[in-house]
């Protein structure tokens, strides 16, 4: 992984940037929805197509300076080094642990039905630590709103 | 028909009744299907023995393994009444250019090959694929092994008699040492 | 193994053909035209009128700002007008047209030959001095040098460099400076490092001036806290980072000033003329010039009257070569091609280059073949082909993270480019653009 | 040694997008920035694993024992869809502020074809459990290798002098052509 | 003002060097390994190179002239290197019609698509070459014996193909290098192959030549060199009855021709030393894994043409050091 | 008039390969041969029209928000009839086209027409539009599975052109030769569509 | 036979059942709603994403239209009013007609009228040369020639005139978007109205400089002399720093200003060619030609008689 410590990454693009609306706003923090759009969506057939699923996906932000009203569009912006983190705790850490599970438990068991169950299972108590640990996590991803203009 | 509204009721109902429909109609182009299926997917292996062993009647199947290899290999033993009109081999080799391939081969009931088809392969088009055309298997009509020294086909290269096929000495090597495995399992079948 | 700085550089051939030419000082023009605005700031404000008396290093025009510096005249005679007169950029800019009459010098001024060796003021008197005299870099940036002498609050500098580099080809001036005002300019040392209150001053000499560096030497010897570091032959040596890397081993961070590792550069004219300023009165109203060029008849340096001509220059080295088809206010890699021979020398001018037709023309662009011999020879580690792409495609995000701002424009870039790219071009047009981002995101 | 081989074979040999021909669409459509791409095989590798361990789950014990593998396309389909978003709804109760990160830096992951291709392939193959999966992730990683690799080059080309008729989806296909052509050096491999 | 000055920002000279120059002088490095092809397989080498470079300019010629309809720029001889080394990779027996498909492949396939000299990712010679190797295998597999040519030369094999097919068959390696040449032979030249590949002393005057011009740096050839010899001694120390030592897996096969005519193509390279030693490291143990362990003898084709698909990866992450990159620590008081 | 522009429009105009894009994995994967590419596009067409039909007619019927998955089923289900019907009646074909006939289920196309389309119109608009869109569908692959089989092989619907025994460029019948061709003929199509 | 329908239809429907439930539930929980009108008023603008509209794209402000529910500040100038009617079907609303326009180039500096004072050889970019120094000539105002805003163009409506070495305008294939007009350093682009018959009057100058200045770079610069004012009915043309301009909006397009023009600054397009009627002596000699640089001889003729 040598080509990941290299500083000259973190200098370029180290920002990301999305555009959402505010959907709420309270004393501690701002409510904001993005449109989180498949990964078809970039084709220009979409209207033909179903797989270019959109969600709206509410965003807290509790990292900003006064005036932002509701209906306000803004930019979210978070940090690149922010996003491999998503990815791994939400994508790479549960697909290890289901992958280690599975090649033991079948080691040990030689029944493929028990073991692929039990893999399955072990997400529960992964997500469950991960429900423990939420705010710890919620503390490191934040991310920075700015207005558009 | 006004719109069905999105209750949960009617979700579930709609939804049940269209599985439905669709398991029905599915089910029945099965069953409509299910022996044509199982007659093409037989027919699939018995169109190999025929282009191999033109007459028979019935088929007795066995495993076996074989001396040097991974996997066992299907010895179709054929009958045409009571008499034997030949053997179906389904053997494969692993010495090939890319993966492994598998041939049917057939051998009359003197031993003589009486003709050999590629089942499956992934060698090179135009170089390994020309093992399938008659040009080269051609060559090992007739042929008995028994007769050949140390009992195994070579390529000319080798010392043999096989002319391999331009540019592709491994496919044509690798064609021989899978027909080698069906002749020396087979032969091990009928000792048993 | 010579000092240097580390990355990149290229040694164009050095062409170095007036510099066994001793200065002369070129006759006076019948009338000069001194621009307001002959420094980096805002542009100094004229305090002469049309019909005014002047004469040679009174003040008239005053500094208008913080960073802007004072313009003294360079000649005796009067005010013909305040206009608009002809400038390198080619739009007219504000300056004093003067009609020479006679010599007469400012009666405050020494003129006299001998050199003045003892410092008497302090540091604030110093740089009171330096702020009259209208004492600009001459090295080519122009900054105005009593702004430089002030580091920023918490800062201090450690150690003073006097840039003696003089890696352009072709360029001679500060090199004959150093071999015939010696001693003005260790004096002139002296008074910066006490303006500045650091104890130790380096001059960094390219190695192709041997005569230079053996005469300082001799002359430094008596004063133990000014060394003189001999530099390898390489282009740009001269540039403020890059000595420094090659002098000190400090490296500037991106976007920081040379006060962050605690050092100043100055460059050989300028410390000449903060000798003159402090010890001799004398405002800064005249400058060597290096007239030069290959098909030219007489290479020579002039000390010049700010305000002369060019082509009053051209003509007392021989007048304008036949073949002549381009003029370069400036060294042949950093310096500014002009329209016409009437500009004026202004404080920032150090030389004035004729090249022939033959090389006037820039060869035919061809697509970029990423060689990289541009990243190889960047001295600041930059990707310069990329770095014109994303302005040429105005992508100035990446442009920005890529550091476009980062560039010194030294042109090694193109100059060594097989594919003639105008690299530098692209890369200026996008720190332009990069830079209003940024001064408007900062609001 | 088995599973070694099925690796290499899956993701250098007969890589899923460049020699078998699945998740062509994504692979065309999130391959322009890196980071991107990076993420979005991350997600695929956990999806598609979890995919096929439930399909073959299902394969193996619902639907071969009550004589109905036909029935594999259409609750595979509907498997794997349903849980693509249960995953969602999970992340989003246990931890929302992970489920908001994702959502700002990844695109959404759908069912594309390559999730119930190898859903299919493994039991075409008669893989038995372990080897599915060994097989689903060297094919996830496959993907990924190629997504990243391209979104590289898309990435400089962005930038190059690509003529108008060419841009976009024209080059991206010549490129993967001349990829494939490259990754067949690996023939014979395993 | 009767003279009109000419207008440019600075600078205002230049080193002299041209794209042009950079490639006619690549093609003059490859002169001593034609004249050796010349010797060695007679007029084919000739009518082959010709060829080749004939058809790459006249196509490069029609697709920018009629379907880009841009001014033609086939006189920067960056067509010609490409149907050169084109014509350097393959057999001298090759049939002139399927060199012809080789050079539109490699010209309007891999180069002008992307917009021409400069933009294309990959190197345009080695499409050409991989795309007829898989469509014309017969053809690129037969190599006229060393002194025959015309229609009816004599083929054999290449010292790579010999030694792959053996260890196919399961003959020892030093049973099989019976059969082989020697060290000497394999330096020089005296071997079968492609056209532009036997000799290692002739490429390797061209690879000096280019060295000294300073047209080519050293990471990019030694570092494919040094890493596809480590990787192959591994093997070799490994098992020598198995695997082949490195000093002929150097000296055999394209390995020489890639590493400094082919890996350091400008276009398809890196741009910066530390991703170009990285890239070449990767050519060389590719080459190597194909050798061994691929169906193929020979590897370096494949591995240039990946590691060029790896490439802006490499510059995108691996970036040159910066000025002012490494904090040294200021004086701040 | 309307009618005829709903059945033509699937050709050029929105050709959903060439134009729009969908369905890339099979038309790259089975188009080695002419004779697969009409196969897939004739089991493609099947499917796309008897789901368009059928949705039209059951669209009142189901409410809105379980739309897709009611779509789907109903997709999925003609997928497999089609996958059994030609297990059962062209083995060979079936063997050549593989997993990408179940895979019909994920080609954008069809659940696109039935969701942009079918859920809209009535039976016989629908009937047009599925049918113009699988026949343009099935013309595409026919296309290029023509193109590459004739560069590939010598050969077109399997019929020798060149002399028995010799080779086309065999690149154009694998991978590479796919993507290649599809990408030229994509640029091609995007250059007449232009300047018309 | 029949256990397997039974089985079939109960595995599938509750698989079914189930997997639509889970589906129904998260459909009803994230879907977006998105306004079906998007589409189509997405499928009704041309598609260009040129930006001319001011918003990211086409789809941006397909969004925009229905979002803002009335058309007030929308325009799509690729489409023209057709579109906006069309847009405006779809909506039900009320379109808002707006007076096409198309791009005029306000330079005549052709190398006849205007001397180069030297050779510019840098990139051949105008904003390059813009930002290095003055221009080739010595008007600083006028066109540098380089060609930016014909690269910038889209719709290939704009060229260099190799003769003039000016960029022209093809009215036919304008669009408006404006991309030109922002691409030019020297800002000598305008959108003017396009007027029946694409016809336009304008003057083909910036010059700013005094009018003895102007006149000596450039024989057909505008040097603010007021005649043209005087003799505008309409009160559409006026004069600020020595140059003039004539508002499009307000020009009736009476011709009137054309001849009274002492450099032949003002320039007309589309025009039919004018009767040569006696009294009217200025316009025998000033008949314009359709095309727009003017005759050279005419021009310096003009020039010549204006010096005396
Ligand atoms: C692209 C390519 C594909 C090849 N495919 C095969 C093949 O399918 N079967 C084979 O025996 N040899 C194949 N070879 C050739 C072998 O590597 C080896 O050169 C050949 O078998 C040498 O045997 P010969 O004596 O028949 O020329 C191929 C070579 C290349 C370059
Ligand atoms: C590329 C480059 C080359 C330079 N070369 C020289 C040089 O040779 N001599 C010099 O005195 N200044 C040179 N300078 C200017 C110095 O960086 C610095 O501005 C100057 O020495 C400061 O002194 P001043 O303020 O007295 O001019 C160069 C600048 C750059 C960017
Ligand atoms: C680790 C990671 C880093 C990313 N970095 C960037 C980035 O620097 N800039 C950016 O525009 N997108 C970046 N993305 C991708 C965007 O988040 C992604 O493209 C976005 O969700 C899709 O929105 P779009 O439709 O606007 O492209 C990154 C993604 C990941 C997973
Ligand atoms: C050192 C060097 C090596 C080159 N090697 C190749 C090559 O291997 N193949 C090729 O087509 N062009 C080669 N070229 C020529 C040129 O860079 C190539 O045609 C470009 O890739 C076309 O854009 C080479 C050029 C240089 C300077
Ligand atoms: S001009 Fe700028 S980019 Fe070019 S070499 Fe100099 S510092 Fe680097
Ligand atoms: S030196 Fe010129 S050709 Fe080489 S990489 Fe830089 S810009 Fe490209
Ligand atoms: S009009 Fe403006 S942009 Fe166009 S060529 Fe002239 S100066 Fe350049
Ligand atoms: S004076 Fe007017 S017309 Fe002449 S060049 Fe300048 S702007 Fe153009
Ligand atoms: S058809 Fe779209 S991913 Fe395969």
């Amino acid at each position: 992984m040598i080509f990941f410590r290299n500083p000259a990454i973190k200098q370029m693009q180290e920002k990301v940037l999305h555009t959402g609306i505010i959907q709420a706003v309270s004393e501690d923090k701002l409510t904001v929805t993005i449109v989180s759009a498949s990964a078809c969506s970039s084709c220009h057939a979409k209207g033909a197509c179903l797989a270019s699923d959109m969600k709206e996906k509410e965003i807290d932000i509790y990292r900003f300076d006064g005036k932002y009203q509701q209906g306000q569009h803004v930019n979210i912006v978070g940090q690149t080094s922010q996003g491999y983190k998503a990815a791994f705790y939400g994508y790479v850490l549960p697909f290890l642990l289901v992958f280690a599970t599975l090649l033991i438990t079948i080691s040990i068991t030689h029944s493929d039905g028990l073991s692929g169950l039990l893999s399955l299972a072990i997400l529960i108590p992964y997500y469950a630590v991960l429900y423990f640990f939420r705010n710890n996590l919620k503390r490191s991803f934040e991310f920075e709103i700015s207005a558009i203009n | 028909m006004a719109k069905k509204e999105s209750t949960f009721k009617n979700m579930t109902i709609a939804l049940f009744v269209i599985t439905a429909v669709a398991g029905l109609f599915m089910a029945a182009v099965y069953s409509v299907t299910k022996e044509p299926i199982a007659i093409s997917q037989k027919a699939k292996i018995n169109d190999a023995i025929k282009m191999v062993i033109p007459e028979f009647e019935t088929i007795s199947d066995t495993l076996l393994m074989p001396e040097d290899g991974k996997d066992s290999i299907r010895i179709h033993r054929l009958l045409k009444g009571t008499e034997t009109s030949g053997v179906a081999v389904e053997t494969y080799t692993d010495k090939a250019f890319s993966g492994r391939f598998t041939l049917m081969v057939g051998f009359q009931p003197d031993g003589a090959i009486s003709n050999i088809e590629v089942l499956e392969h992934k060698e090179t088009p135009g170089l390994g694929t020309k093992m399938a055309l008659p040009a080269f298997k051609d060559q090992f009509k007739g042929l008995k092994i028994a007769d050949l020294p140390g009992e195994k086909l070579k390529v000319k290269k080798d010392g043999g008699s096989v002319d391999a096929i331009t540019a592709a000495t491994i496919s044509s090597r690798a064609f021989c040492d899978a027909v080698n495995r069906a002749y020396a399992t087979q032969k091990k079948g009928e000792k048993q | 193994m010579l000092k240097s700085f580390k990355i990149g550089g290229v040694h164009p051939a050095e062409n170095k053909l007036s510099a066994q030419k001793a200065i002369e000082v070129l006759p006076l023009p019948k009338s000069v035209f001194i621009p307001v605005g002959q420094h980096i700031g805002a542009p100094a404000e004229a305090i002469v009128q049309k019909g005014d008396q002047v004469k040679v290093g009174q003040l008239i025009a005053k500094s208008s700002g913080f960073v802007s510096a004072n313009i003294h005249s360079s000649v005796s005679g009067t005010v013909k007008k305040v206009e608009t007169g002809p400038d390198t950029s080619g739009y007219p800019k504000k300056g004093i047209y003067i009609d020479v009459e006679g010599d007469i010098w400012d009666e405050k001024i020494d003129s006299s030959p001998e050199l003045n060796s003892e410092i008497t003021l302090d540091a604030i008197a110093i740089l009171a001095k330096i702020q009259d005299a209208g004492i600009v870099g001459l090295g080519g940036a122009t900054f105005p040098t009593h702004v430089k002498l002030v580091p920023p609050k918490g800062m201090k500098a450690d150690v003073l460099l006097i840039n003696g580099v003089e890696c352009e080809p072709y360029l001679t001036s500060d090199h004959r400076m150093m071999l015939e005002h010696t001693e003005e300019l260790i004096v002139g040392v002296q008074l910066l490092m006490k303006a500045l209150n650091v104890t130790k001053a380096a001059i960094g000499i390219e190695n192709n001036k041997p005569d230079a560096i053996s005469k300082i030497i001799k002359i430094a010897y008596a004063h133990s806290n000014i060394s003189v570091v001999p530099l390898k032959v390489k282009y740009p040596q001269g540039g403020e980072k890059q000595l420094i890397k090659a002098v000190t081993g400090r490296e500037i961070s991106s976007g920081a000033l040379p006060i962050s590792v605690g050092a100043v550069v100055t460059n050989i004219a300028t410390t000449f003329a903060v000798y003159e300023a402090v010890q001799k009165n004398k405002p800064l109203f005249e400058r060597v010039v290096t007239v030069t060029g290959k098909s030219l008849k007489n290479p020579s340096n002039f000390k010049t009257r700010i305000g002369t001509s060019i082509g009053e220059l051209i003509e007392a080295a021989g007048g304008l070569p036949e073949n002549c088809g381009k003029i370069i206010n400036g060294g042949p890699m950093m310096g500014k091609a002009v329209t016409n021979t009437e500009i004026p020398v202004t404080k920032g001018t150090s030389g004035i280059l004729m090249m022939p037709e033959t090389e006037a023309k820039r060869g035919e662009i061809m697509p970029c073949i990423r060689c990289s011999r541009c990243v190889s020879v960047c001295p600041m580690g930059l990707e310069p082909f990329l770095l014109m792409t994303v302005s040429e495609k105005q992508i100035w995000e990446r442009a920005e993270s890529e550091r476009i701002m980062d560039c010194i424009e030294c042109g090694s870039c193109s100059y060594t480019c097989p594919a003639n790219r105008p690299l530098l071009d692209y890369i200026r047009l996008g720190k332009g653009k990069v830079g209003t981002i940024m001064r408007n995101r900062k609001q | 040694m088995e599973y070694v081989i099925i690796l290499i074979s899956a993701i250098l040999v007969n890589n899923i997008v460049l020699a078998q021909f699945l998740g062509i669409c994504p692979f065309l459509g999130v391959s322009t920035k890196t980071e991107t791409a990076i993420g979005m095989g991350a997600s695929v590798l956990f999806v598609m694993t979890l995919a096929t361990i439930v399909t073959y789950l299902v394969q193996m014990y619902v639907l071969v024992p009550l004589n109905l593998a036909f029935l594999q396309t259409i609750s595979f389909i509907l498997i794997i869809a349903a849980l693509v978003q249960m995953l969602e709804i999970i992340l989003k109760k246990v931890s929302p502020s992970l489920y908001q990160a994702l959502g700002i830096y990844l695109p959404l992951i759908t069912t594309n074809c390559a999730v119930l291709g190898v859903a299919i392939l493994v039991i075409k193959k008669n893989f038995n459990l372990a080897e599915s999966v060994v097989f689903t992730v060297a094919t996830a990683l496959g993907f990924a290798l190629a997504l990243i690799i391209f979104s590289g080059i898309r990435e400089q080309l962005a930038l190059a002098e690509v003529p108008k008729g060419m841009k976009g989806i024209p080059i991206a296909l010549v490129t993967a052509g001349i990829l494939a052509l490259a990754f067949m050096g690996f023939a014979g491999l395993v | 003002m009767s003279k009109l000055f000419t207008i440019s920002p600075s600078p205002h000279i230049h080193s002299g060097d041209s794209v042009n120059k950079i490639m006619y002088s690549v093609i003059l490095a490859l002169a001593p390994a034609f004249i050796w092809s010349i010797v060695m397989f007679g007029l084919d080498s000739v009518r082959v190179t010709l060829l080749a470079v004939a058809a790459c300019m006249a196509f490069e010629f029609l697709i920018q002239k009629f379907i880009l309809q841009v001014k033609p720029q086939i006189t920067d001889g960056s067509a010609a290197l490409t149907g050169v080394l084109l014509a350097f990779n393959v057999p001298a027996s090759v049939p002139s019609w399927m060199l012809i498909v080789g050079s539109l492949v490699a010209i309007g396939i891999a180069k002008m698509p992307y917009g021409g000299l400069g933009n294309n990712p990959f190197n345009p010679a080695l499409v050409g070459r991989v795309f007829m190797l898989i469509s014309f295998p017969v053809q690129m597999t037969s190599w006229p014996a060393i002194g025959t040519s015309g229609v009816d030369a004599v083929t054999t094999a290449t010292p790579l193909a010999i030694l792959k097919e053996g260890v196919k068959n399961g003959q020892p390696v030093f049973e099989i290098f019976k059969n082989l040449p020697t060290n000497l032979d394999l330096f020089l030249g005296n071997i079968s192959g492609s056209l532009g590949e036997i000799s290692v002393a002739a490429l390797l005057i061209g690879g000096l030549f280019m060295l000294i011009r300073k047209i080519i740096t050293w990471h990019i050839p030694v570092s494919v060199l040094i890493s596809a010899a480590i990787f192959s001694g591994i093997f070799w120390m490994i098992d020598p009855a198995r695997y082949a030592d490195p000093i002929f897996h150097l000296m055999t096969g394209g390995l020489v021709l890639g590493a400094f005519f082919m890996a350091t193509d400008m276009v398809t390279s890196p741009m910066n030393p530390k991703a170009q030693i990285v890239f070449g490291v990767g050519i060389g143990v590719l080459t190597i894994l194909i050798r061994v362990w691929g169906a193929y003898p020979e590897g370096v084709s494949f591995a240039i043409l990946i590691m060029n698909a790896l490439v802006p990866l490499l510059n995108r992450f691996i970036k040159p050091k910066r000025f002012g990159e490494v904090k040294i620590q200021s004086n701040k008081g | 008039m309307n009618q005829l522009n709903n059945f033509s429009k699937g050709f050029l105009r929105e050709n959903p390969i060439l134009v729009l894009l969908l369905g890339t994995c099979p038309t790259l994967a089975v188009t080695s041969s002419a004779t697969n590419g009409l196969g897939m596009g004739l089991a493609t067409t099947f499917v796309l029209f008897m789901s368009n039909i059928f949705i039209s007619v059951v669209k009142d019927f189901v409410p809105d928000k379980v739309r897709i998955p009611a779509f789907v089923v109903v997709i999925a289900s003609f997928v497999t009839i089609v996958d059994l019907l030609m297990q059962a009646y062209t083995p060979a074909l079936s063997n050549q086209l593989g997993i990408f006939i179940p895979l019909i289920v994920v080609n954008c196309i069809v659940l696109g027409r039935a969701e942009a389309f079918a859920c809209k119109n009535n039976i016989f608009s629908s009937f047009i539009d599925g049918l113009g869109m699988g026949l343009g569908f099935t013309m595409a692959l026919v296309t290029i599975g023509s193109i590459r089989e004739m560069l590939g092989a010598g050969s077109i619907f399997g019929h020798k052109f060149i002399a028995e025994g010799a080779d086309g460029i065999l690149v154009f019948i694998l991978a590479p030769g796919a993507f290649i061709t599809l990408g030229f003929l994509i640029a091609i199509l995007k250059k007449i569509n232009k300047s018309s | 036979m029949s256990t397997i329908i039974i089985y079939t239809i109960l595995t599938l429907s509750i698989i079914g059942v189930l997997s639509a439930i889970i589906l129904y539930f998260v459909a009803q929980k994230f879907k977006v709603y998105e306004d079906p009108r998007i589409d189509l008023v997405e499928a009704a603008l041309p598609g260009a994403n040129c930006g001319g509209c001011g918003y990211a794209g086409c789809r941006a402000f397909a969004d925009a239209c229905v979002g803002k529910g009335e058309l007030a500040d929308l325009f799509c100038p690729v489409g023209g009013n057709d579109t906006m009617s069309g847009v405006a079907d779809i909506l039900g609303i009320e379109a808002i007609k707006k007076d096409p326009r198309t791009a005029v180039v306000r330079c005549n500096g052709t190398c006849e009228h205007r001397p180069k004072t030297n050779i510019f050889d840098g990139a051949m970019s105008c904003a390059v040369a813009a930002s290095l120094y003055s221009g080739d000539t010595g008007c600083q105002y006028g066109c540098l020639g380089c060609g930016d805003c014909v690269t910038s163009c889209d719709f290939d409506a704009i060229h260099m005139n190799p003769e003039t070495g000016l960029p022209e305008v093809d009215d036919d294939k304008c669009v408006a978007c404006g991309a030109c007009v922002k691409a030019c350093p020297k800002t000598l682009i305008e959108l003017r109205k396009k007027g029946p018959k694409d016809r336009k009057i304008f003057v083909s100058c910036r010059n700013m400089d005094k009018g003895a200045v102007a006149r000596k770079s450039c024989s057909v610069a505008c040097i603010g002399c007021n005649k043209c004012e005087k003799e505008c009915k309409y009160d559409a043309i006026t004069i600020a720093n020595n140059l003039a301009y004539i508002d499009s909006d307000k020009c009736k397009l009476c011709r009137k200003c054309v001849p009274v023009c002492p450099t032949n600054a003002i320039i007309e397009l589309n025009f039919p060619p004018r009767k040569i009627t006696v009294s009217d002596e200025a316009t025998v000699e000033t008949a314009k030609p359709i095309v727009k640089a003017p005759d050279q001889t005419t021009a310096e003729a003009k020039a010549e008689s204006s010096e005396n």
